[in-house]
């Protein structure tokens, strides 16, 4: 195939428009140009545009990112490494992350969600962990926009297609719709992975002339990001653009597991690092930076699956699942004997060196030789304005009107999208395969509880976040979404103990959205605190806009808890004839920002709940406790919908009817659906009511009876009166309704 | 009438199922066997109607765009028949 | 009393199956690599387990049921080695013809995973003999390719032979006569797309399928 | 030389693909439509031979009874190309 190769001769003509076109500014140029004291040639101009876009230099959000807590007692390794690292007991570590695959998804809604969960499976097992669990958070367009089936299907089918290949169990997540992001959906993907805490592997390239090595699947052209670069110049037969999408083979990532960890079973590697965005390029970089040494790589090696490929596609390549990894010497038969047996490519491709320079070769000619000190110590790291969101105003209950018909308004919110069962979504996933999967979405409940294989404790996973809090107030909402992730553990009687993040904003060049950036970590950040659970790990994905419209900011958050003892646990579904329903924290009938204001109003204005961090933790403190004393049946907190909607999933999960009596003073709308935080709905056998009410009371803890379990209806006094089954059954309905349309169309 | 609509992966778009496929075929004895390549074909049924052949071609060619290819990394080609 | 457990690249409930193979037996499974030619001789019974074979490229189980070590499953079980696959194994084991019929696409296309309610239709055989006949039993589903086909014809024979050993309750994915697991004609080979190994400690929501487990050794 | 092999399901076997394709194509409007069947092409690359043409054939055939079709479901049929 006559592909034309950029030749070294054209390569000197670096033009403004091909700057530009990298995405990198005049002042951004200049100091490459101070850096090499000469021009760059193409390749080295992308590798430099890559290694200082957003997506690898963090240049806008950094210096916010620092402030995070990040360190802690159970702390093994924090953000920095491709995912964080805590310490589980016995020698057991958790290794886990979340990232964002927003853009690709929206194109590409099949590929691009199974690439996500790809890449963020190669963050984790690259750190020696086996992978464990999966979890998403989606955030869809308004359910009648034309676009939002085709990509729900899409998305939806490639994180099932994705993980039930690979064998490894997705065991929740978050859906939200919005139309807010109608022109920008989000797919975050989160993976646990299970380690020693003395076999974690990291990415720091150590030593001179140790070999690296090239394992998985072939380099091709995907994803390349010279997309800014007309393809026209790169080859002849301009009409075939090349593709910009990846395509995922979740065969190959069960195999590149396999093989890596069998391979981390012995003492060959120095270190590894899986190449995801930017490739080869920010792998090898990332690997030599880290280590102070440099890098020579032999091009001509590189396994590759097309003619023709040009130093620069093989450096900016996204093509998946592959790995690069610096092997002990004398090792090398080890890694190509272990690789070989798993039918993967692997390559010898270069060496470390003490120059502290890439240095690549391609066709024997060198085409890149630039110091690697600076492609991180010089990425720019801007202080990018910022204006506060204006504060909204607070709404009280009394002035919000209140319905007439309170079974409707029960079946109205109880059917709206972001309450309805996900059903649809999840039983699309494995939630089985490795047989340790304690609850799961199966259950409708907080947080999702994985055992840890051969052992009688587990780890407890959550995802969250409140657009529609976060956009009212970023602080409060910030505040707001590390807090329920606290509480979902908490509900299951996990102790929690690290989160992971993906910050997913709009552009930060706009002084709002960049306020809202750094309002949402300052809340995240003080919540952070208050309840001694870092961030570890953590992903920003920005410019998340169509058109100018930025989406709701969305700083999704995964939380990690432990477990330690099986036998004390809890979820939903326990709630049993008989029972008292007890509610832990403080109600006044929060209705601003809420979804009965979106719902029935159709309003969404108002400030967001406010969270009381201290009050929060004593709450869930007190509810943990009595979790481990099982003096509990069922625990579910208080989240969208207030505290009726929080009574209907458990009586749906519990398949018992609940009777909500006794509310406090106020309005009978904000008591049932207003949205105050730091709340649990506790469901308790009758002899334990006073012990917990009045230990409740010593503590300084708000706790109220509301109600009792029996029965099959869902009722509340003065309010709605509706059979459970029916409830139940139009709450399954509304997703499956919705896709029914189009449901067969994924014929793929 | 009968339209059969062929559907493959653009080139460079990584095929793992042909790779798959022909190294199967390999270890199966089939040593001839140097690449493999799986698509689609799709084969409609259409109402009888006196419309031009171009118009039929044009609405097919609406079909796979719409729904029957995935031109993000997919091509397709369209054959009639009577 | 030993049992085995046949790995392929991409098989992913191999650990499962071998686990709940020491539950029941109390002693070590052995896993076996594909490239294997041969099993030991003094095997008992294999599992062939649930996962994306080859990627499931092709067809579902098509390039596993032509590998090296699926000849020999093939000759030991036409000599009465008792060999049982679930889910992508149930797959394989009718690409390698071991069993009738062919597991389709989902009616829906879609994949599905949940708990499904199978009948147990006689106990009178060395995979069921532990259950009354007729009980309900809860293994959960998780598959795309489940959708159980075989001609009329066959399907009335293997009917008549009571060689279909479960059907659904509620079918998942469009088994013609709710067929979920099936038996050869000699009793030794057994598949069905559900997993019984996901239904072995209180931790899986359920124990429904120890028995399927205790049946078959104790038949050994 | 290159051997296209066309794989589709044999009539009587229920083809949910086919259906749901061409009820979708209903729904956006293509009401022309009466009927959809999907099949597989695998595009298979052979080394240059000198066997006669009847020769590679029937390799091609051994390929689809042994791998390429599930002949319990599925017919084939191969197509030769230089
Ligand atoms: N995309 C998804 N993937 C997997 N599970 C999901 C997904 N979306 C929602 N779920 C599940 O549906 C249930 C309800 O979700 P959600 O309403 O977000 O819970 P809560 O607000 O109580 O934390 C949870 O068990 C969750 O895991
Ligand atoms: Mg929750």
């Amino acid at each position: 195939m006559a592909k034309k190769t950029l030749t070294a001769k054209k390569t000197s003509e670096i033009t403004p428009e091909i700057v530009a076109e990298h995405g990198l500014s005049a002042d951004e140029y200049q100091i490459i140009l101070d850096r090499l004291g000469r021009e760059p040639n193409i390749n080295e101009l992308g590798i430099f545009s890559v290694m200082w876009s957003e997506h690898c230099s963090y240049k806008s959000s950094r210096r916010h990112l620092a402030k995070f807590l990040t360190e802690g007692k159970r702390v093994i390794q924090g953000p920095g490494e491709n995912a964080g690292v805590i310490d589980i007991d016995d020698g057991d570590a958790i290794i886990f992350k979340m990232e964002s695959h927003n853009h690709p998804s929206y194109i590409e809604p099949y590929q691009g969600a199974a690439t996500g969960v790809g890449g963020i499976m190669r963050d984790v097992f690259t750190m020696g962990a086996r992978p464990i669990a999966l979890m998403n958070a989606l955030r869809f367009g308004e359910p009648g926009h034309w676009k939002t089936k085709q990509l729900v299907n899409g998305v939806v089918a490639g994180i099932g297609g994705y993980g039930n290949c690979v064998g490894v169990p997705t065991v929740g997540g978050e859906t939200n719709f919005h139309k807010g992001y109608n022109g920008n959906i989000l797919v975050n993907a989160m993976c646990v992975g299970l380690a020693r805490t003395d076999n974690v592997f990291y990415s720091a390239a150590k030593g001179v002339g140790n070999p690296i090595f090239y394992v998985g699947s072939k380099t091709g052209r995907d994803g390349i990001h010279g997309a800014t670069m007309a393809s026209a110049e790169f080859d002849d037969d301009s009409d075939e653009k090349r593709p910009t999408v990846q395509v995922g083979d979740p065969f190959t990532e069960k195999l590149l597991i396999e093989a890596c960890l069998e391979l981390m079973a012995t003492d060959a590697i120095i270190a590894i690092q899986d190449m995801g965005a930017a490739g080869l390029t920010s792998s090898s970089i990332e690997m030599a930076d880290k280590g102070g040494v440099g890098i020579a790589l032999d091009l001509d090696k590189v396994p590759q699956r097309e003619e023709g490929m040009t130093p620069y596609e093989m450096m900016l390549s996204e093509s998946q699942e592959r790995m690069l990894m610096v092997i002990k010497p004398g090792k090398e038969q080890l890694a190509f004997d272990v690789f070989e047996k798993w039918e993967l490519d692997v390559a010898q491709i270069g060496k470390t060196t003490d120059t502290g320079r890439l240095v690549l070769k391609h066709k024997d000619k060198k085409v890149c030789d630039i110091p690697i000190a600076p492609l991180a110590d010089d990425a720019p790291n801007y202080d990018r304005p910022h204006v506060e969101t204006s504060k909204r105003k607070v709404i009280k209950a009394a002035d919000v009107y209140e319905t007439q018909d309170y079974n409707d308004a029960l079946i109205k919110i109880i059917t709206s999208p972001n309450i309805a069962s996900k059903r649809w979504i999840w039983e699309q996933y494995d939630r089985h395969v490795m047989t340790d999967t304690v609850d799961s979405s199966q259950s409708g409940g907080d947080a999702a509880i994985v055992r840890i294989h051969g052992s009688n404790k587990a780890v407890a996973i959550t995802t969250d976040c409140t657009p529609r809090y976060v956009e009212a107030d970023p602080y409060e909402g910030g505040k707001q979404v590390v807090a329920e992730t606290w509480r979902n553990l908490t509900c299951v009687g996990a102790e929690p103990i690290a989160i992971t993040d993906c910050l997913n904003f709009g552009n930060p060049e706009r002084p709002e959205i960049m306020g809202q950036f750094v309002g949402a970590i300052k809340g995240m950040n003080e919540a952070c605190r208050a309840f001694d659970y870092p961030v570890v790990s953590g992903n920003v994905s920005l410019y998340n806009e169509t058109n100018g419209q930025a989406i709701p900011p969305t700083p999704a958050v995964g939380g990690v808890g432990l477990i330690s003892n099986l036998n004390h646990f809890a979820t939903l579904k326990g709630a049993k004839d008989g029972d008292t329903l007890i509610l832990i924290g403080e109600t006044t009938g929060w209705l601003g920002a809420s979804i009965y204001l979106s719902e029935i109003q159709s309003r969404e204005d108002g400030a967001p709940p406010p969270v009381d961090l201290a009050a929060e933790k004593r709450n869930g403190d007190y509810v943990r406790t009595l979790i481990r004393n099982r003096r509990v049946h069922a625990v579910h907190d208080c989240s969208d919908g207030g505290l009726a909607i929080t009574a209907c999933e458990m009586a749906f999960a519990s398949d018992i009817g609940v009777h909500l009596s006794g509310a406090t003073s106020g309005p009978t709308h904000g008591w049932l659906f207003g949205e105050d935080q730091g709340r649990y709905l506790l469901a308790v056998e009758k002899h334990s009511v006073n012990p917990i009410m009045s230990t409740a009371q010593g503590k300084g803890i708000t706790a109220h009876i509301v109600g009792t379990v029996g029965g099959g209806r869902i009722k509340a006094d003065g309010a709605f009166d509706v059979s459970l089954q029916g409830l139940r059954e139009r709450h399954e309905a509304w997703l499956p309704d919705l896709m029914s349309s189009t449901d067969e169309k994924a014929a793929e | 009438m009968k339209a059969l609509v062929y559907v493959g992966l653009k080139p460079g778009v990584l095929d793992p199922q042909g790779r798959t496929i022909s190294r199967s075929l390999n270890d199966l004895g089939f040593d001839e066997v140097t690449g493999a390549f799986q698509g689609k074909v799709i084969e409609l049924n259409l109402k009888n109607s006196d419309e031009p052949r171009e118009a039929i071609q044009a609405r097919v060619e609406q079909m796979c765009e719409k729904l029957l290819a995935n031109t993000v990394i997919e091509n397709y080609r369209i054959e009639l028949k009577d | 009393m030993k049992t085995a457990v046949i790995r392929f690249p991409a098989s992913n409930c191999d650990r499962d199956a071998a686990v709940a193979l020491e539950t029941v037996t109390g002693r070590p499974t052995q896993i076996i690599w594909h490239r294997d030619t041969s099993l030991p001789d003094d095997i008992d019974f294999v599992v062939i387990p649930g996962g994306f074979s080859y990627g499931d490229y092709l067809r579902s189980g098509a390039i596993a049921a032509r590998s090296p070590i699926v000849k020999d499953i093939i000759r030991r079980a036409e000599k009465g080695l008792p060999v049982a696959g679930f889910c992508n194994g149930f797959q394989i084991l009718t690409e390698a013809g071991l069993l009738p019929g062919a597991l389709m696409r989902n009616k829906n296309l879609k994949f599905v995973c949940r708990p499904e309610k199978l009948i147990v239709q006689t106990n009178n055989s060395r995979f069921t003999s532990k259950y009354a006949a007729k009980s309900e039993v809860i293994y959960p589903v998780a598959h795309h390719d489940g959708n159980y086909f075989a001609d009329d014809a066959t399907l009335n024979r293997i009917e008549k032979n009571g060689q279909v050993l479960f059907r659904y309750a509620n079918n998942p994915n469009g088994s013609l006569r709710d067929i979920a697991g099936i038996v050869n004609e000699a009793g030794n080979v057994f598949g069905m797309m559900p997993h019984p190994e996901r239904a072995t400690d209180p931790v899986h929501g359920g124990t429904d399928g120890l028995d399927f487990f205790k049946s078959i050794i104790e038949s050994i």
